[in-house]
């Protein structure tokens, strides 16, 4: 196996974060916490070079930071291909490196996995719950908005989801899947569309809560997204990423936005913890090891606001009173 | 003037663009309209309409600039900033139709900035409104990230969603009246103003433009600056509408909005254009891509049809001005 | 000369989309003869040209060149055929050096290579060196003025072996020492045995050098003959279908109030000009190409320069072209294409620009009153054109310089420049351009009149400033007595006794 | 005349300005950074930006005639899961490579096509194109990266040197130098030149003007299609959303380099070093640690600032060059006139 020397003999330890792209508040949060706790727990530099969600970009920015000579390289790559050349670049120049949430098609380094799918399949179980409950006699019709067919949000994310809501709705249809472009605005025109070829959609899951909420805000135009008291009307909305401004809705009980998961803190201390491991030298940088890590799943009907201020917390360094916030929608 | 068949023949010629895109639209509008039995609806079209106002109301102000020679690359940035700016000044405790008065001028000021660079210093519109579109979406992200986060919702006022959901007299949602507002002003000023007049004199000849005493400058500065406050307007419009703003949308705006016009007939090079062609071009783009949502095409599959779609139609165009082309 | 025919047309047609510029032409071009072709603005002649050079493609009818049936559908065809075209409009390459452009589409190469072709490179400076010795053939074109353009394009036709030279107005912007210097090698081309096709709108070119000539009028051939015996109001009376006579009468309302006083003009290229205009008077200013006509022409009109200017006693600078405007002076310009026609719009759109307020009630610009505008001045102007809303990009030359002079008009300034207001210009047109700018004097408006054909300033103007070298030198008063030759030697720098 | 000027005339050219920029910045992140001003860092920053500056070379010769090819990111994206496809269904890499190619000039036939026969508008027709090669690219691998069944040797072509030089940056060197040759020293540089200055005039003076647009078209897609190989080749993948701003890239690059969007005139060399601002930029901005945000608005003032250098210098020297070399002439024509 090869060593990590690179860098020990300098005084501060430097590390490279390459998140997906900054352009989303998840990065921007996972950053932060990256950069927080390497500095509070091993005095380490934090740089970061933004992968601008391309996988170009992304070998960019693997090969600055090691022209930089980094002690070690964390990356959230957009493509499983690209990630397996990154690592292999990094090995070369003896830097360790550790990657997230796209699995490298070749497992030679430590990975940093959110275990995605399991809350993705809870999300589904429930609103599929909820919804027959409230309307046992509704076929349930889904519609999912994705970022245009990524592999992984479909492996994680969509496909999950789905399964968990035929689990307990088996004759559930899926209607339309179409890219929300991750975007709110471009999700409510797009899900616009999809209500007036289907109006009798009533499960929609947006595989990140910008396009939940964008779903939501369609819904709304079109005199629906509410709820009563919690209860089902016209439909169930879920997202995934759980900040702020979905757990806002998540927990009012007259919107229609009701599920939600994430994690943001654990898996930046995670990758904090394995590189500095691996710099460290007490686990090896050039073998497998998959590090999981959780992704809660919120929703209105079995967490608690307490629990949801105390994530939102941790994870997106949220300092407000989200019951308040709550309290402030009509 | 009485209308006969010579006068008819005579528009078909002259219009043939229109014409070509009227017909693209009737032939688009059938197909769908059997295809999928949701196509024929008011809420649908209500939909189509809210889907292109922002790029017509946009493209209003930008196609009479670009009928003077000019474009700006950098509206989907001032829209996304504009839209950070009014919820950052709202969330913040700014009133808000003093928020909105405070983006627009802003969004003007951005305006201003393409004005002195392009129209003062002629320096290339397509370098300096890209500069202007990376500078403003620089701040976009950065007036985001100074409140805390990438998106602003939480801890918006209540009413910050009224002005985009509101319904003027109660059935016409305001951006479709403001887009047929932008539409009619800049109709107006296409076919009733000295500034249209010149508009069009600018992109035929600015040299024989500038000898007739025209305030070149002044027209092309003034344009921008519109366009800026457009693309300002309609940051706001959007933001209110989703109750969200992102520093992330409108990327690429500023395609849509050239798509519009060119397919509406005008030239790059200025000259000729039309307020009309403009939004037929913009109809044609937004029932196209309804129609392959609801059709529930992949979105693969979309993007292939969409660029039939586009090529498509301007060759149809060329056929018809062109008869003796292939 | 052998008598034979090199080329023979017969029902030669082309339709354009709304209009029918040729309605089928026949007619023969006899070998090693100089084959004049004459008509008004919109006649035909241009388009005849384009369809022999396979710039456009014929409606109708049947060429021969060389007893061969001959359709070309590229410029190439042509070429290949001997063919060698002086266009009326220029179409040089403004960023290629003159070396460049002569060769441009002919240069020899090897693998796209181009090969030093000296022999021709050193032929087309000769040829370029006889119009104008002190351009070099690395100069860029775009630095150029217009009629050092012109020359380049005359050497780009000549460097060509060809049977047949077709030139298409190609006096319109030289000056008096290259049009003679064209002419000298016309003569030598005529000798060597190339047949020439010539278009022109002057007259005396067309006697000088001409041995047949073929009449258009309205797309249609009226007669093809030998020039011998032709007079020269037959001529016009054919071309017009009506007779022209123009000769210089005195404005009848000049005044002694001073419109204009220029005093110690000095610029880059002027020195100490100094002049007035009188209330109804037209003053023209002659001299050859780069004389400085213009330039007296741009001080007035948005250029800077050191001196005074007074303009109805009030000293103003007029070094906006908005000022000029404000101060009551309107332009037609010399480059009608570059600086005068608005080509895309409509004669409609074209006139009011000037002046909007004569279209405008209440703020707003009213069709109806743009209509009436138009009609007015194609009207009062005879413009020919299918109707107001005609492109005007697509009118023939002297129509849009009508148009250009209509814009103007419609300022209803009192000071009107007009530089070079006749150039391509057909007979007709020009007397009735003269008209206008009698009747404008005679309404007590001042006119310049910026030309270097000095038949104009003769015919027309009151009196005549002479420049030579940026210098103005003297101003004489047009009468019966007029002395052209003292008039020659003065715009040719030669030194004259007191 | 010679002018008597005490600058030689390279200096005043806006390519000679964007030197200077380019210079400047080097110095500038070279005295902030550590880690820039290595030979390893030029090596990065080449071989990232080989793919941008092929095609930029291409594309500028296209602008110079006035047109321009919006579908090469599209083309790009297509080709390098094409070419993924090829090879990892076992095709010979070379095979695979020439396959990729002659499809990746398909949009360059279709574009120019579209642009000189059917006289469309070459915004529209590429934009059309990009939407077209951009759905291709993702229908053609149902949106999964290609990256299995991948030979060994499928990044050689990136990762391999040559005479102690990295192959991409070989690639580029011969591929910019082929179109500098090609503007400056062939006909089709010469006739590029006229068809954006001045078509009607190229069209008259026998120029197959649409032989050369349309030449000029594959010749840019070409350039794209190999850019696509070449990125696929780097980042050990078939990518479909690889690199969607490429284009905006390409065009800044050109336009900054001083090609005008009309044509006309156009310079590789100034494209070529306009790519380098940019590259470096991004590059020492980044070892900087300046997020990305700021580093967006940098960039976009460095545009302008040195837009409008180019501009005044521009200015500086059009006065110079219109000083009629007057006198002489005339002095000339009047004798002539005499002699008469
Ligand atoms: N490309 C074109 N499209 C439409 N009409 C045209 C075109 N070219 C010429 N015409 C029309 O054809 C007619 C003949 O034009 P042409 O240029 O041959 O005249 P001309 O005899 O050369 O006149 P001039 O003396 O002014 O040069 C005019 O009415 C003109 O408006
Ligand atoms: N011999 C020349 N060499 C180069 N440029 C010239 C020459 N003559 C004139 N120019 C340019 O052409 C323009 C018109 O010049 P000027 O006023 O001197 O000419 P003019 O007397 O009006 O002659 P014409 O208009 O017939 O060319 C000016 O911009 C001038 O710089
Ligand atoms: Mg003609
Ligand atoms: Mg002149």
């Amino acid at each position: 196996s090869i060593a990590a020397t690179a860098g020990l003999a300098d005084d501060k330890i430097v590390l490279g974060k390459i998140p997906f792209t900054l352009e989303h508040s998840y990065h921007q949060s996972i950053v932060e916490i990256f950069s927080d706790y390497a500095e509070k727990n091993y005095g380490a530099e934090t740089i970061v070079v933004d992968g601008q969600a391309s996988s170009e970009s992304s070998l960019s920015a693997v090969e600055n930071l090691i022209a930089q000579k980094v002690d070690g390289i964390a990356l959230h790559s957009p493509d499983i291909g690209m990630t397996a050349t990154a690592v292999e670049a990094a090995h070369k120049a003896g830097i360790p490196i550790v990657t997230t949430l796209i699995y490298p098609s070749t497992k030679t380094a430590p990975h940093i996995q959110p275990k995605e799918e399991f809350s993705s399949f809870r999300m589904g179980e429930v609103a599929a719950e909820q919804w027959m409950t409230a309307f046992p006699d509704k076929p349930v019709k889904v519609a999912i908005l994705n970022f245009g067919g990524f592999e992984q949000i479909a492996k994680l994310r969509t496909e999950p989801f789905f399964k968990g809501v035929q689990s307990v709705a088996p004759d559930a249809e899926l209607v339309a899947m179409q890219n929300g472009f991750g975007s709110t605005i471009k999700s409510m025109e797009v899900m616009l569309d999809i209500l007036q070829a289907n109006p009798d959609v009533n499960i929609i899951f947006g595989a990140n809560d910008d396009m939940a909420l964008g779903a939501l805000a369609a819904t709304e135009q079109l005199g629906r997204g509410k709820m009563k008291d919690g209860a089902p009307l016209t439909e169930i909305i879920a997202g995934v990423d759980g900040g702020e401004n979905a757990m806002v809705k998540v927990f009012n009980p007259n919107s229609s936005f009701k599920l939600t998961h994430g994690q943001v803190r654990d898996n930046g201390r995670a990758e904090v913890d394995t590189l500095m491991a691996m710099i460290e030298g007490t686990i090896e940088m050039d073998k497998w090891l998959e590090v999981q890590t959780l992704s809660p799943e919120f929703d209105y009907w079995n967490s608690s606001v307490p629990a949801a201020q105390k994530f939102l917390e941790e994870n997106f360094g949220f300092e407000k009173d989200l019951q308040a916030l709550v309290d402030t929608q009509r | 003037m009485r209308w006969n068949v010579d006068r008819i023949k005579h528009l078909l010629q002259t219009e043939t663009q229109k014409a070509v895109l009227i017909g693209t639209l009737i032939v688009m509008m059938i197909g769908l309209s059997l295809a999928t039995p949701s196509f024929l609806s008011v809420t649908n079209f209500t939909n189509v309409f809210l889907k292109v106002a922002v790029i017509v109301i946009i493209a209003s102000a930008a196609n009479l600039l670009m009928v003077t020679g000019h474009f700006d690359l950098s509206v989907g940035s001032v829209l996304a900033f504009s839209g950070i700016l009014h919820a950052y000044l709202c969330k913040h405790g700014v009133p808000i139709e003093m928020s909105m008065l405070i983006t627009c001028i802003v969004a003007m000021g951005w305006g201003g900035i393409n004005a002195m660079t392009v129209a003062v210093l002629g320096i290339n519109p397509v370098i300096a409104t890209v500069g202007v579109l990376f500078i403003a979406r620089g701040f976009a992200f950065l007036v985001a990230r100074w409140d805390g986060g990438a998106n602003i919702m939480t801890g918006l006022p209540m009413e910050f969603v009224d002005f985009g959901r509101e319904l003027v007299f109660g059935i016409f949602p305001l951006a479709i009246v403001m887009m047929v507002a932008a539409l009619a002003l800049f109709l107006f000023i296409e076919k009733r103003t000295e500034i249209g007049r010149f508009a069009y004199a600018i992109g035929a000849n600015l040299q024989a433009a500038k000898l007739s005493g025209i305030n070149t400058v002044g027209i092309i500065a003034l344009l921008y600056v519109i366009v800026a406050l457009f693309a300002g307007l309609s940051g706001i419009l959007q933001t209110s509408r989703v109750g969200l703003a992102a520093p992330n949308v409108a990327k690429g705006l500023e395609f849509d909005v050239i798509v519009a016009i060119i397919l509406g007939g005008t030239a790059m090079t200025g000259g000729v254009g039309s307020t009309i062609g403009m939004l037929l071009g913009a109809l044609v783009v937004g029932f196209a891509s309804n129609g392959l949502i609801l059709l529930g095409i992949p979105f693969y599959y979309q993007s292939i049809a969409y660029g039939v779609i586009l090529i498509g139609s301007l060759m149809l165009n060329q056929r018809f001005t062109n008869p003796a082309r292939a | 000369m052998d008598g034979s025919n090199i080329l023979e047309i017969r029902d030669v047609g082309k339709a354009f989309p709304g209009v029918v510029a040729l309605k089928g032409v026949s007619f023969d071009i006899k070998r090693n003869t100089v084959h004049c072709i004459v008509g008004e603005n919109g006649a035909g002649k241009s388009t005849f040209i384009k369809i022999l050079t396979g710039v456009h493609e014929r409606s109708s009818g049947e060429i021969t060149l060389d007893g061969k049936p001959f359709a070309p559908t590229r410029v190439r065809d042509a070429m290949a055929a001997g063919i060698s075209v002086l266009y009326q409009e220029l179409n040089v390459v403004d960023e290629l050096t003159i070396a460049g452009n002569l060769t441009l589409g002919q240069e020899a190469h090897s693998f796209g290579f181009p090969k030093q072709d000296t022999a021709i490179l050193e032929k087309a400076a000769g040829i370029l060196a006889s119009f104008d010795e002190s351009i070099s053939m690395d100069t860029l074109v775009g630095s150029l003025s217009v009629a050092q353009k012109q020359v380049v394009e005359i050497t780009k036709a000549l460097c060509s072996d060809c049977a047949v030279l077709v030139m298409d107005e190609p006096t319109a912007s030289l000056s008096l020492g290259e049009t003679r210097k064209l002419f000298d090698t016309v003569a030598r081309l005529k000798a060597s045995g190339v047949t020439i096709i010539f278009i022109s709108h002057k007259l005396d070119e067309i006697f000088e050098n001409g041995d047949y000539i073929t009449i258009f009028r309205d797309g249609e051939m009226i007669e093809t003959r030998s020039l011998e015996g032709l007079e020269r109001s037959d001529l016009v009376r054919m071309m017009l279908g009506k007779v022209v006579v123009n000769d210089y009468v005195p404005s009848p309302a000049i005044q002694t109030e001073t419109a204009l006083e220029v005093r110690n003009a000095t610029t880059r290229k002027l020195r100490n000009v100094s002049f007035d205009l009188q209330k109804g008077e037209i003053l023209g200013f002659y001299g050859l190409v780069g004389a400085g006509k213009t330039e007296v022409c741009e001080i007035l009109y948005g250029h800077p320069c050191a001196g005074e200017i007074r303009v109805k006693g009030k000293a103003t600078r007029l070094d906006d072209v908005r000022k000029s405007l404000k101060a009551g002076l309107a332009l037609v310009p010399e480059e009608r294409r570059e600086a005068g026609i608005f080509g895309l719009l409509g004669i409609r759109q074209n006139i009011p620009l000037m002046n909007m307020a004569n279209v405008k009630s209440h703020g707003l610009v009213r069709r109806a009153e743009e209509n009436r505008l138009a009609d007015h001045y194609i009207d009062a102007l005879s413009i020919a054109a299918r109707d107001r809303e005609h492109q005007v990009s697509l009118l023939s030359g002297g129509n849009q310089q009508k148009v250009v002079i209509a814009k103007c008009l419609n300022r209803d300034s009192d000071i009107i420049l007009m530089d070079e207001p006749t150039r391509g210009v057909d007979v007709g047109a020009k007397q009735e351009i003269h008209d206008i700018i009698r009747e404008l004097a005679g309404q007590g408006k001042s006119i310049i009149v910026f030309t270097s054909e000095l038949q104009e300033v003769v015919q027309l103007c009151d009196r005549i400033a002479l420049m030579y070298d940026g210098a103005l030198r003297q101003i004489v008063q047009n009468g019966p007595d007029l002395d052209t030759d003292h008039i020659m030697k003065l715009v040719a720098g030669e030194e004259i006794e007191a | 005349m010679k002018q008597a000027n005490t600058l030689p005339g390279f200096m005043k050219s806006q390519t000679f300005i964007l030197f200077l920029v380019f210079i400047a910045l080097n110095i500038f992140f070279a005295l902030m950074s550590d880690h820039f001003f290595q030979l390893g860092n030029y090596f990065n920053m080449l071989k990232q930006s080989s793919a941008l500056l092929l095609t930029a070379a291409a594309a500028t010769m296209l602008m110079m005639t006035g047109n321009f090819d919006l579908s090469a990111s599209a083309n790009l994206a297509f080709s390098g899961v094409l070419y993924a496809l090829l090879a990892a269904a076992g095709l010979p890499l070379l095979l695979a490579a020439l396959i990729t190619l002659a499809a990746g000039m398909g949009f360059g036939l279709i574009n120019g096509l579209l642009v000189t026969r059917w006289e469309i508008s070459p915004f529209i027709a590429t934009l059309g194109m990009m939407f077209i090669g951009n759905g291709l690219a993702l229908v053609v691998c149902g949106g999964q990266s290609v990256r299995s069944g991948l030979p060994d040797n499928f990044r050689n072509l990136m990762n391999a040197e040559l005479l102690g030089l990295p192959v991409p940056i070989l690639i580029a060197l011969v591929g910019c130098t082929l179109f500098w040759v090609l503007t400056n020293r062939t006909l089709i540089g010469k006739y590029a030149m006229a068809i954006g200055s001045n078509r009607n005039a190229a069209v008259l003076s026998g120029i197959n003007v649409n032989a050369i647009t349309l030449g000029l078209f594959v010749a840019v897609a070409l350039m794209a299609s190999l850019s696509g190989i070449m990125t696929a080749s780097r980042i050990g993948a078939g990518d479909p959303r690889i690199y969607e701003f490429f284009f905006m890239d390409v065009v800044v690059a050109i336009m900054l380099g001083g090609t005008p969007l009309s044509g006309g005139r156009g310079s590789i060399i100034g494209t070529l070093i306009a790519a380098m601002i940019v590259i470096v930029i991004g590059n020492g901005l980044s070892m900087l640690n300046v997020l990305i945000f700021w580093q967006t608005i940098i960039k976009g003032v460095i545009l302008i600032v040195a837009m409008i250098l180019n501009e005044k210098v521009k200015f500086g020297s059009r006065v110079v060059a219109t000083t009629p070399p007057a006198d002489r002439s005339v002095a000339n024509q009047a004798t002539s006139v005499a002699a008469q």
